[in-house]
């Protein structure tokens, strides 16, 4: 029988899943929140140098979302990042393999080289920004049609609880890619079918230039998921720990076969839609709303909560204070230095990598033979 | 005709039986095959073209899927992606439209885009044509549409030989392959025929000529062939020899046949029942142009549906789709150009 | 503020809508019962007779649900019914207006001739069976596309409120057609502006050869309203009077500027998907199940209330036995004479009607001018 | 060069400012009009195409829709029902495969479903067009879905007043209408040019000889007009004289512009940009043979994108496209042919 309930079920875990984890996991996420801000960050800086060219969606004050959904997850698992996402990329299976880089789904040079467009990434810059993946690392390589990887995710989760499989597999969805057709499809058949299957949905606020009333009636966009009878679960997208626990609920409601689940996580998009359109948000979104947004930024929530955890002295938060701060004010020393020695790697060695050979143009548009 | 004991009539089977045996042989070999499409479990689909399968391979592995040809379509891509080979039903080819991101931007390129990593052995098939009364929505052959999206083989099989040969050859291949079954030719009698105990596979992309002929070709496919046959007899009753081309793959697509016979006949008709602009027969049309211009004596032209709709009514029906009687004509005009 | 909560609202009146229906309309309601189910049984005789082909989808067993809800409509409400409905087309306005067919939106005899593919369809027979309309008759003309006309009436329900309009539109779904993409974008669309658009969910237990719960993971489909927070209603599509009752709260709903709605309504298909179905249908579908769903005949429920409120003798009841029967077993004789009279003018003015000109194929494929 | 007094500079208009200007005049005389698209309102389009629109001309009537092609392409054939002209955006024309079935089987033929009771003046239109980095999804030309669906006309201008006018017809025009316009045109400066201030309208289906010339003729359009007449200067260069079509209209077509050309040039390259098989080059070429082969010294030939999806980096899409040289190399190929 089908659930007829949507409301969230309690997770077995007495505790927060979050207080179970250990100091140095705790210490971990925070680096992971870093991780992806310094990505931004420095893809900004390299633009400003006229290093890189392109448009840069940047998941500043959204990186707690990656983070604690990713770190609830095993490397057998799948993701499905969009334009947002770039940091997931390298930030899947990083959890206790830093400096592993070799057991982890996708390395920085690998995602660095595709943002550089260079033939080091591994689709060889046939596809651009976030239309990556990778089929060993169970990283499901979208479209730029938005919601489109859901009825992949639910197609790849029905072939491996078949074969008898664990795997989840996570898509992750702006609110406003919500409204797609394909996201009904594909919820509504993983629903069917129990599908091991978690949406999430990074309700920044705004799709583009239209706000959150102009794409959906009501305020949270979790409750998509009762016209599905799915769990429909709202995290504070400022606050890793909340995220890894709703994701650590999902992750266990899926893998024991109870069905496909939506996380909506709140939080607000910093900057412009791409950087192109930063001059014009600045426009378009009232600055008391963009302050207000930014408010409560990942890092210094982490922070917050690790020193009332007693992880982390006063101190040892205020040395690196790369919260608050626009990527422009923010300095390689707002950083740990492994955090900045990493994603400088990732960086120099995407500048090296060559452009592919224009001759690839015409090539695998068919498998010659099996 | 009367059957005589040492040919026994039962052994002839038809076209839909044809492509069941080639699902059902492949479903048994292929551990890893999945099947996919709304109704063709319990019912054994629209047609029956599955019928039996999900009793036999379980119904796990022949899903009934909801209304959702987008989420038909990209699960199987999830599922091409988690190493399945699938095959989707379309209930009717018409409906594909409403999968088409699916199938055109995310299936179609995952091979591209990955530089090879990734394959997508997916055959997408259905009832397609029309003749049948059918109207706008049952009857569609939309094939151009696919054929200029890069990265899917398009098949279009007209006996029962050939559909089981090449769907097996579709559910082999590391590609996705649109079939498009035509549903008249499903339980045409005419068209039955003995087909090998032993296993057999028509590879994609050969043509094969029908009937053979000297002084103009008519390259076709689907049940445009028959129509054709239909013709060349009509023009050898007047003195024109016409040979048949039955393409049978339009992506990948023989064009050394269809260049030798244009070498032969020099001179070309190209029959189908798509709508005219961007068609499919067009584009046979520019290819003999570029391939051998210099052997044409007269202009290569085409038959084709109007471009219109396909009406319901028959009158209207057969009013903007090509008949045994344009294809006389019009290869009479270019015989005698 | 879009609405929060989806519990169906209260309707503004005290007691049931239908009881404040008079006699008279009581006994229109059953004789609307009479004429849809007619309509069927007259058809399928004829397909036996040889005078008629092509396929039937009967809407034998869930009249009650054309019945009750365009009974709440006005004429200058749109509906778009769809391959199961076929008596809506000439149903539509009939409400107090039976002999005068000028007024009514299409009449039976444009209706039969779009059945029997004649010229005196108002398409020309150019498309088949339910892809019917009417611009004047406020009837929208469907594709095959199932639930394709759902964006169709938002638009035209975002255009008619622009100008100042009350209409309502309505469509009619299956339920397995609830699973098309199309239905979520639309149903988001007209929930985000609150437009008139009803969506009637047609839950006759089975789509084509699949049951319901291979389409969709709960029991109530108009738990999909749930999604959308607006109010999805659920009717006993067997009694006329329920059916009727929740069409007028959505209606009113609709028409007081509230947003759009769902009213599903349980019923169950009597026969095969299409007649062409009849004998495999009767291998997919358990005869128990069968025989339970068609238990309740709504032209049986209907005099049982009719009786019960005493507007009926039971001899009265009793003279038009058409209830409970298959096609073959129902004769004329168990329809009032008009009602058998009214089809059969249809039925008569289109087999004489002409099949279009060959020509007209090539025509109207643009508009010449403006 | 420098500006004169008497030639101010500011009068120049780019491509899309005159779009711009075509469709707020529309909504200003037309109250019946609405515009629907993603994000067209408050930001005023990803391009800007819109901007100004809904501040002037209210929401209702530049409606911000949620991110849903068919919602938005189905119900503009909603408004137009009702008595609205509808300009629908789509915010790349890549993404016109989510609203695909609404367009093709829902809009495209409702007019000839209903014998002509309802019309649909809907105007679809969004940015398109590959040489700009934007990769599978941001560059396509996918016009030849379209030609295959009857019912819809389909343009694709190339300069400011042509976008002007071309696109006022379109929002006249009781059908269909969709535009390619080309986002590397929206800004591009060699372009700009003056409007007329008075109001024009330039009716569908008549091409503009952007280049006379008496050798070969060039027919193309969109960005590959421009290639084309590089492609001419150097040709001229080399002593061969090329004449440059710039279709505009592809449905309807001005088929008597092409054939009137070629009878002068007898010599035919089709360009484009789209992808090569069912592509609108190979239709032209089969107009041609079918029009004119009488006319032809040399085989009709096209250019266009490989087979393949547009890639993104740079060496990559070059490669699949068509470029200047190509042009000169295959035109001097048929002119020495
Ligand atoms: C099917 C489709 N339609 C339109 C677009 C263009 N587009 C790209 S991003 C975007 C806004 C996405 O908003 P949201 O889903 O909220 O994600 P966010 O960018 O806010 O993270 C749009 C409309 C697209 N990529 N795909
Ligand atoms: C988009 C689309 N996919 C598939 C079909 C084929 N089809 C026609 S009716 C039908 C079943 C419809 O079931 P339901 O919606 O429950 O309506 P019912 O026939 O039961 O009244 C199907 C699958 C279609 N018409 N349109
Ligand atoms: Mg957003
Ligand atoms: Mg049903």
């Amino acid at each position: 029988m089908p659930a007829q309930k949507s409301a969230p079920p309690k997770t077995a875990s007495p505790a927060r899943p979050s207080d179970l984890l250990t100091k140095e996991e705790h210490l971990e996420l925070l680096k992971h929140l870093y991780l992806a801000r310094y990505f931004d960050v420095r893809l900004i800086k390299e633009k400003r140098r006229g290093r890189l060219t392109g448009t840069l969606y940047s998941s500043h004050n959204q990186e707690a979302i990656l983070a604690g959904t990713l770190y609830a997850l095993k490397s057998t698992d799948w993701i499905s990042p969009i334009h947002r996402d770039m940091p997931a990329f390298f930030m899947k299976d990083l959890r206790g393999k830093w400096g592993q880089d070799d057991r982890i789904a996708m390395t920085v040079e690998e995602v660095c080289s595709q943002v550089w467009g260079r033939s080091g990434s591994p689709g060889r810059a046939r596809d651009n920004w976030s239309h990556i993946g990778s089929k060993s690392g169970h990283i499901i390589h979208s479209t730029s049609m938005l919601a489109g990887t859901i009825p992949v995710a639910a197609g790849l989760a029905y072939a491996n609880k078949l074969d008898g499989g664990d795997a989840v597999v996570v898509t992750y969805n702006g609110e406003g890619s919500t409204a797609q057709g394909v996201f009904h499809e594909a919820i509504n058949f993983a629903a069917v079918h129990k599908l091991p299957v978690i949406t999430i949905i990074e309700n920044n606020q705004w799709a583009y230039g239209t706000p959150t009333h102009l794409e959906y009636p009501l305020e949270d966009f979790a409750r998509r998921a009762d016209g599905y009878g799915i769990p429909g679960w709202v995290a504070d997208g400022q606050d890793v720990f909340d995220v890894y626990d709703k994701m650590v609920a999902a992750v266990e409601y899926a893998r024991t076969g109870a069905g496909p689940s939506i996380i909506e996580c709140k939080t607000f998009r910093a900057y412009g839609h791409g950087d192109h359109d930063d001059d014009r948000a600045a426009r378009y979104r009232p600055t008391d709303d963009v302050n207000k947004g930014r408010e409560r930024d990942p890092i210094a929530v982490c922070k917050r909560i690790l020193v009332e955890k007693g992880m982390m002295t006063q101190a040892e938060a205020a040395q690196y204070a790369a919260e608050g701060k626009g990527a422009p004010q923010t300095k390689d020393e707002d950083f740990p230095p492994e955090v900045v020695e990493y994603l400088k790697r990732g960086v120099e060695y995407a500048i090296k990598s060559p452009l592919p050979d224009a001759a690839e143009g015409a090539m695998w548009v068919f498998r010659e033979t099996n | 005709m009367s059957v005589t004991a040492d040919a026994p009539a039962t052994l002839k089977k038809n076209y839909l039986t044809a492509l069941k045996e080639a699902i059902d042989e492949e479903m048994t070999q292929n551990p890893n095959m999945i099947c996919i499409g709304e109704d063709i479990g319990i019912l054994g689909g629209a047609f029956g073209v599955t019928e039996g399968l999900q009793a036999k391979h379980g119904a796990s592995r022949v899903i009934d899927a909801p209304i959702s040809e987008a989420a038909i379509c990209g699960s199987a891509v999830g599922m091409a992606l988690a190493g399945k080979t699938v095959m989707v039903e379309m209930q009717f080819i018409d409906f594909i439209s409403c999968g088409f991101d699916q199938i055109v931007n995310m299936m179609a390129t995952y091979h591209y885009r990955t530089a090879g990593e990734v394959s997508m052995p997916i055959v997408l098939r259905g009832p397609a044509g029309a003749y049948s009364g059918g109207a706008l929505y049952h009857s569609q052959m939309n094939e151009a549409w696919f054929l200029n999206s890069p990265g899917i083989k398009v098949i279009c099989p007209s006996t029962p030989y050939d559909a089981k040969g090449l769907m097996k050859a579709a559910l082999r291949d590391p590609n996705p392959v649109l079939v498009y079954e035509i549903k008249n030719l499903y339980r045409m009698r005419d068209i039955e025929e003995e087909l090998p105990e032993e296993e057999y596979i028509i590879p994609l992309g050969k043509a094969k000529i029908r009937r053979e002929g000297t002084d103009i070709t008519l390259v076709t496919y689907g049940q445009n062939v028959y129509h054709c046959l239909d013709a060349a007899q009509k023009l050898a009753d007047q003195g024109v020899s016409a040979e048949v081309i039955d393409l049978r793959s339009l992506n990948p697509l023989d064009e050394e046949t269809i260049v030798n016979s244009v070498k032969k006949t020099n001179r070309v008709l190209v029959v189908n029942e798509a709508p005219r602009t961007c068609g499919f027969a067009g584009e046979i049309v520019a290819r003999v142009n570029e391939l051998c211009f210099e052997h044409l004596d007269a202009p290569a032209l085409r038959l084709t549906r109007m471009d219109t709709p396909v009406p319901w009514a028959k009158p209207l029906e057969l009013h903007v789709l090509p008949s045994v009687d344009q294809i006389v004509e019009t290869s009479l005009k270019i015989v005698r150009f």
